[in-house]
């Protein structure tokens, strides 16, 4: 061929044939099953606790007080980088990842998945914490007494500190 | 959107600093595997000829004086096209010193200068697929439905009161 | 190799120039000097111990010591050695003397220091590179006191204003130019059809996450940042920072991960390199050809996502080991795949070359001697065209590359087409690479059991990545690190464009310039990540505080 | 009567159908590239779209828009003025009448780019202008040889020509010369993508973009369509199957153009000129030593 060799890509492209997949008319695409895509939430399973909004490198999990009670989960789809950090460290399984990359919208609060959790209330103060949910696993999970998480961290710690000032006085009640 | 729009739609690709994975999937998408080309998808060389601006990157201080002049060049009615993470939501740069934080500060900022946009459309992935891309033509195109919606679910307590 | 006779020769030039401090961890050696024998110490080891210049990293250690301090970075690499030369200087008025006369290849990385930091450097034109030009005077970004997120108000001026010319003589190439595929501008000065000189305003891509780690990344989540520096060569830069931390913190990695660590890095390579061929082929309007080395390519696309769960930006890699495991389906798939793809590259690659005008335009354009490689300290691909004989993965073997065999093409014609022939080489090499990993992959975890990073240690790691070598430094701090500074090849290839565009014909600019495969959001990150903590000033115990 | 309605099919068909070959162009190139392409109609929506686009003007346009109305103008009434003369002679001179009309059109083609204050516009012009030099005035030599060879000046007089190799050598020149002049791989330096970004149709947009490409897929189609029509009356004498094996000659030369695009890379300003000039000045070389030799 020598000099004619660039027409060897005719019989390249012969070789080939068309490749091109049928997608979106046909379900031929070049996902497979180890692909990470969207998360979801399964709102039996959340306790509310935050351990992938801290694992989340870009902040697309956020934990928001609404003040009336409620906590907030926040997924933001489109911040998402799909790392599935989240799923690693998430302590009831809760997240589970997706093959879903069909995501596309005209409409920017589609892309928004919120699980609203009941905050908890201190039996002492009054004061709202953690949440329902989270307060039951730790039950669940450890044995421990309920009047203990039932009150909020700082009346845990106030009761923490005035049994001690009573120990260390030599006074009990 | 008219008939013939969605029959031919043009695209510009408007980096506005992203880190290059979505820039080459859009490049993936004109290749045999998935073929842009069969929706009439065409990537042309200037905003003037430009139906759509395919915005990758959470826009740069640097790069957002170019952008603003990009879209202000694109002929009406324009489409733009948010693609990734960086660019839908800002991505892991959302609140950094020197990114604008994608595209919703910067239609903010169009809006005050009152350039006009048409359409826009989101398509979140790091990096979007390919695939992905050619689901937001379908959808803008009207071939396929939207499948994403918002929810709200509320966490179910075991126990009562 | 025995290491000793040449640290000794190290330590005697170091004790030569006086009031200096020597110290040798691993494989990275230690200097401190003063500032006035900076000149002295850089002149001896780079043009007479034959090191490269890396990188220098500005620090504001002003709550650790109450100085700024200047890491010059030289790497020897016939001896498989990092060479850090500290210099403190005064917080009060910060000045330090410039080596771009002796070292051409620190010009950016000292304005980079001026810019982010405000070290001023002595002997030499400073001017803004990094920040975009509306960015107020007197805030730096790097210093203490300025808050990560702090966003001065959005100004919007017009090229005029920043004195981009509208000469009809200047052709700007970009922002928005259809060859680059990434917001940069040159300016090129023509004369006809010629290119007389160029000018360069790059940094669109300046994300700066500068201080993102103060209030949220932490150790594990930076390595999905450094994963978004590039989105081609994003695993290099993951595992280079990994091995940055791992050698500060002496974390034991697993053999497994390390082995896993070295096919998706190859993979990454094979992927980057037939991108590149492809775009070269579209520049010079060989459409086809671009088409079809993208076709082979999906398999190799393929074949990441299989092995990584993303077709791109991975996200497999963590301090300590790697997330995914490779079982034995994979591994059958992946040598499957690979086979294909060698066989119908290698039709390609033969066809490709035969296009007579491909083979004109590649021959003796965008020529870079060797002498100009050599002063700018090029990396990648672009030496290697040059001949110049330097590859990390050779010189200094990390993850699992000591435990195979392989060949480094080196080209000395310097021009376009022997760029494209080393790169062609490498993807031959890279399959073969992955093949042997494959093979000898042994068993047992992935991820390594404790990870415990101390503070105040410090690291230098190199990876050989698809466009030469990344260089990643970093100071560990509480939780996240405490700087963290990342040198991408891109970094230093750039200003031997200039060089290689000169005198050429316009038509072929665009296609130099691809030849050196730019990657500008590598080189314009900056990413840098400082500890949250506020001025708390440790004792400077007789004006030498090292960390590591 | 059957002459009246073959010549109005073929007018109207030489307007429509360049862009319908377009569209079959980016099919076959599609099929090189191994992905299935774009619908044959693509182009045609592509111009139809851009007649519902804004109209934004480029800075300082107003003459490279007037021009570009009298490109099309002119470019229109060549083609007509062609398919109609093979048919019905209208003057003694029709062949120099479309070479005179030809070499305007390409002086006006030339202009355009130069008259938008776009660097790359002016540098897509420019390189125009270096092609044009070469080709379009080897173009003008080539059709002289051909009129003192045979000594005719219009397409009916073609009948009475017989093929010889002489002939047949300046027709292949002049094959050549149309591929040049349809802007195609290699010798799209005018407007090569990645260097020029589009080159001389930068600053064009919505309508006047699709006239743009209206009036350069007329174009492809003339010259292809001029060159086969002198290379066919070599063979065919009537003039009604002159004109309609012209038009399906030029769609097969439009087949067999675009796969010769799809295999090359592009060339470079300095270098195309100087090949082009040296196939062209062998090729006239050779027809000359074959009219001497009456072969």
């Amino acid at each position: 061929m020598g000099k004619l060799g660039f027409i060897k890509i005719l019989v390249i492209a012969g070789e080939a044939g068309r490749v091109t997949r049928r997608y979106p008319f046909k379900p031929e695409t070049l996902v497979s099953e180890d692909f990470r895509g969207r998360i979801e939430f399964d709102e039996t399973k959340c306790i509310g606790c935050g351990a992938c909004v801290n694992a989340c490198p870009p902040n697309a999990l956020e934990l928001v007080d609404k003040g009336d009670g409620t906590l907030l989960l926040k997924y933001f789809i489109g911040r998402c980088i799909f790392c599935w950090r989240c799923i690693d460290v998430c302590p009831t399984g809760a997240i589970t990842g997706t093959r879903d990359f069909e995501l596309a919208t005209n409409d920017v609060s589609d892309l928004y998945e919120v699980v609203v959790h009941e905050r908890a209330e201190c039996s002492e103060c009054g004061g709202k914490y953690s949440t329902i949910r989270q307060k039951e696993y730790v039950v669940e999970a450890v044995p421990i007494t309920e009047s203990y998480i039932d009150k909020c961290p700082d009346c845990r710690k106030n009761k923490l500190l005035r049994a001690l000032e009573r120990r260390r006085g030599g006074v009990y009640e | 959107m008219s008939k013939f729009l969605k029959k031919s739609i043009w695209v510009f690709h408007l980096n506005t600093g992203s880190c290059n994975a979505c820039d080459i999937e859009i490049l993936d998408v004109l290749t045999p595997y998935f073929d842009a080309e069969r929706f009439g998808v065409k990537l042309v060389a200037s905003p003037r000829h430009a139906d759509a601006l395919l915005m990758t990157g959470p826009v740069t201080l640097e790069a957002l004086p170019k952008v603003i002049n990009a879209i202000e060049a694109t002929p009406r009615p324009r489409i733009l096209i948010a693609m990734g993470s960086c660019s839908v939501g800002g991505g892991i740069w959302h609140d950094t010193y020197s990114t604008i934080g994608g595209v919703r500060e910067l239609l903010k900022i169009l809006k005050e200068r009152e350039i006009e946009v048409d359409h826009v459309y989101y398509i979140p992935g790091c990096p979007i697929r390919p695939e992905a891309i050619i689901y937001a033509i379908g959808l803008i195109k009207g071939l396929v439905e939207k499948k994403i919606s918002s929810k709200v679910k509320k966490a179910v307590r075991r126990t009562s009161g | 190799m025995d290491i000793s006779p040449i640290l000794k020769n190290y330590k005697k030039i170091v004790e030569s120039i006086g009031k200096s401090s020597f110290t040798h961890v691993g494989d990275t050696i230690y200097i401190i000097v003063e500032p006035n024998k900076l000149r002295e110490l850089a002149e001896i080891l780079y043009w007479k111990m034959n090191c490269y210049h890396r990188t220098c990293v500005g620090v504001d250690e002003r709550p650790l010591n109450g100085h700024f301090a200047l890491y010059h970075i030289f790497g020897d690499d016939t001896n498989g050695l990092h060479i850090v030369v500290k210099v403190y200087i005064d917080p009060e008025d910060p000045v330090v003397p410039s080596i771009t006369d002796i070292v051409p290849a620190a010009d950016w990385c000292e304005l980079e220091a001026y810019d982010l930091l405000g070290i001023k450097f002595s002997g030499r034109k400073l001017y803004r590179l990094v920040l975009p030009p509306t960015w107020p005077h007197g805030v730096y970004p790097l210093r203490k006191e300025t808050p990560y997120n702090y966003r001065p108000s959005v100004k919007i001026i017009s090229g005029e204003e920043i004195g981009e010319s509208h000469d009809k003589a200047v052709v700007p190439v970009g922002p928005y130019h259809p060859a680059l595929h990434e917001p940069e501008y040159f300016e090129l000065y023509v004369e006809g059809e010629r290119v007389v000189d160029v000018k360069y305003r790059g940094f669109h891509v300046h994300r700066g996450i500068e201080k993102l780690g103060e209030s949220r990344t932490t150790y594990q989540q930076v390595n999905f940042l450094a994963e978004r520096i590039c989105g081609i060569c994003g695993f290099e830069h993951s595992v280079c920072y990994a091995l940055a931390v791992e050698k500060a913190a002496k974390i034991d990695v697993p053999e497994r991960a390390q082995y896993i660590r070295s096919i998706v890095l190859e993979i990454e390579r094979i992927h980057s390199h037939l991108l590149w061929i492809g775009v070269a082929a579209h520049v010079l309007g060989y459409d086809t050809g671009f088409m079809h080395i993208w076709r082979i390519r999906e398999l190799v696309m393929y074949i990441a996502e299989k092995l990584t769960g993303s077709r791109k930006t991975y996200g497999i890699n963590l301090i300590g080991g790697v997330r995914k495991d490779i079982n034995e389906e994979k591994k059958k798939e992946v040598i499957e795949k690979l086979e294909i793809v060698e066989k119908d590259l290698k039709k390609l690659i033969d066809t490709m070359v035969s296009v007579p005008e491909l083979k004109k335009r590649l021959t003796g354009t965008g020529i870079l001697p060797k002498s100009e490689a050599r002063k700018l300290s090029v990396v990648g691909p672009t030496a290697r065209g040059s001949g110049l004989d330097r590859d990390i993965r050779r010189d200094l073997p990390y993850a699992a590359y000591s435990e195979i065999s392989f060949k480094v093409p080196v080209y000395s014609e310097g021009d376009n087409l022997a760029r494209f022939l080393v790169r062609v080489e490498e993807v031959f090499e890279s399959i073969s690479i992955v093949k042997q990993l494959l093979d000898q992959l042994p068993r047992g975890d992935i991820m390594a059991e404790s990870i415990e990073i101390p503070e105040r240690k410090m690291g230098v790691a190199a990876v050989e990545a698809p466009r030469g070598e990344d260089v990643h430094f970093i100071i560990t701090g509480r939780g996240k690190p405490y700087r963290w500074k990342v040198r991408a090849p891109t970094y230093n290839n750039i200003p031997a464009l200039k060089v290689m565009l000169r005198d050429q014909a316009l038509a072929d600019a665009p296609l130099t310039i691809a030849s050196i495969d730019p990657c500008f959001s590598c080189t314009d990150r900056i990413v840098v990540i400082k500890d949250g903590r506020r001025y708390k000033l440790i004792p400077n115990k007789g004006g030498v505080v090292l960390y590591g | 009567m059957i002459e009246h309605i073959v010549v109005s099919i073929i007018v109207v068909l030489s307007i429509i159908f360049p862009t319908i070959l377009d569209g079959v162009e980016r099919k076959i190139k599609a099929r090189i590239h191994s992905r299935i392409g774009p619908p044959i109609l693509q182009s045609w929506y592509d111009i139809i779209k851009l007649f519902g686009k804004e109209q934004v003007m480029p800075r300082n346009s107003l003459h490279a828009v007037m021009l570009l109305i009298l490109l099309t103008i002119t470019q229109v009434f060549l083609i007509v003025y062609t398919s109609v003369s093979i048919i019905f002679q209208i003057t003694q001179f029709d062949i120099v009448v479309i070479i005179a009309l030809f070499i305007i059109l390409q002086t006006i083609f030339i202009s355009i780019p130069l008259t938008i204050p776009n660097t790359f516009s002016v540098l897509g012009g420019s390189r125009e202008i270096a092609l044009t030099l070469v080709n379009e005035a080897l173009f003008i030599v080539i059709m002289g040889f051909f009129i003192y060879y045979t000594g005719i000046t219009s397409f009916k007089q073609l009948t009475q020509l017989s093929p010889t190799v002489y002939l047949l050598i300046l027709l292949l020149a002049l094959f050549i010369t149309g591929y040049v002049s349809s802007g195609r791989i290699p010798f799209d330096i005018a407007e090569a993508e990645p260097e020029l970004a589009s080159g001389l149709m930068i600053e064009f947009s919505g309508p006047i973009l699709g006239v743009f490409l209206l009036t350069f897929h007329i174009r492809r189609f003339f010259v292809k369509f001029f060159p086969s029509i002198l290379f066919l009356g070599l063979f065919i004498h009537t003039p009604i199957s002159l004109i309609i094996a012209g038009f399906i000659t030029t769609i097969i030369l439009w087949i067999i153009y675009a796969v010769i695009a799809a295999i090359l890379g592009r060339s470079r300003v300095d270098l195309a000129p100087i090949t082009l000039l040296k196939i062209y000045l062998v090729l006239i070389a050779l027809s000359i030593i074959g009219y001497y030799l009456k072969v």
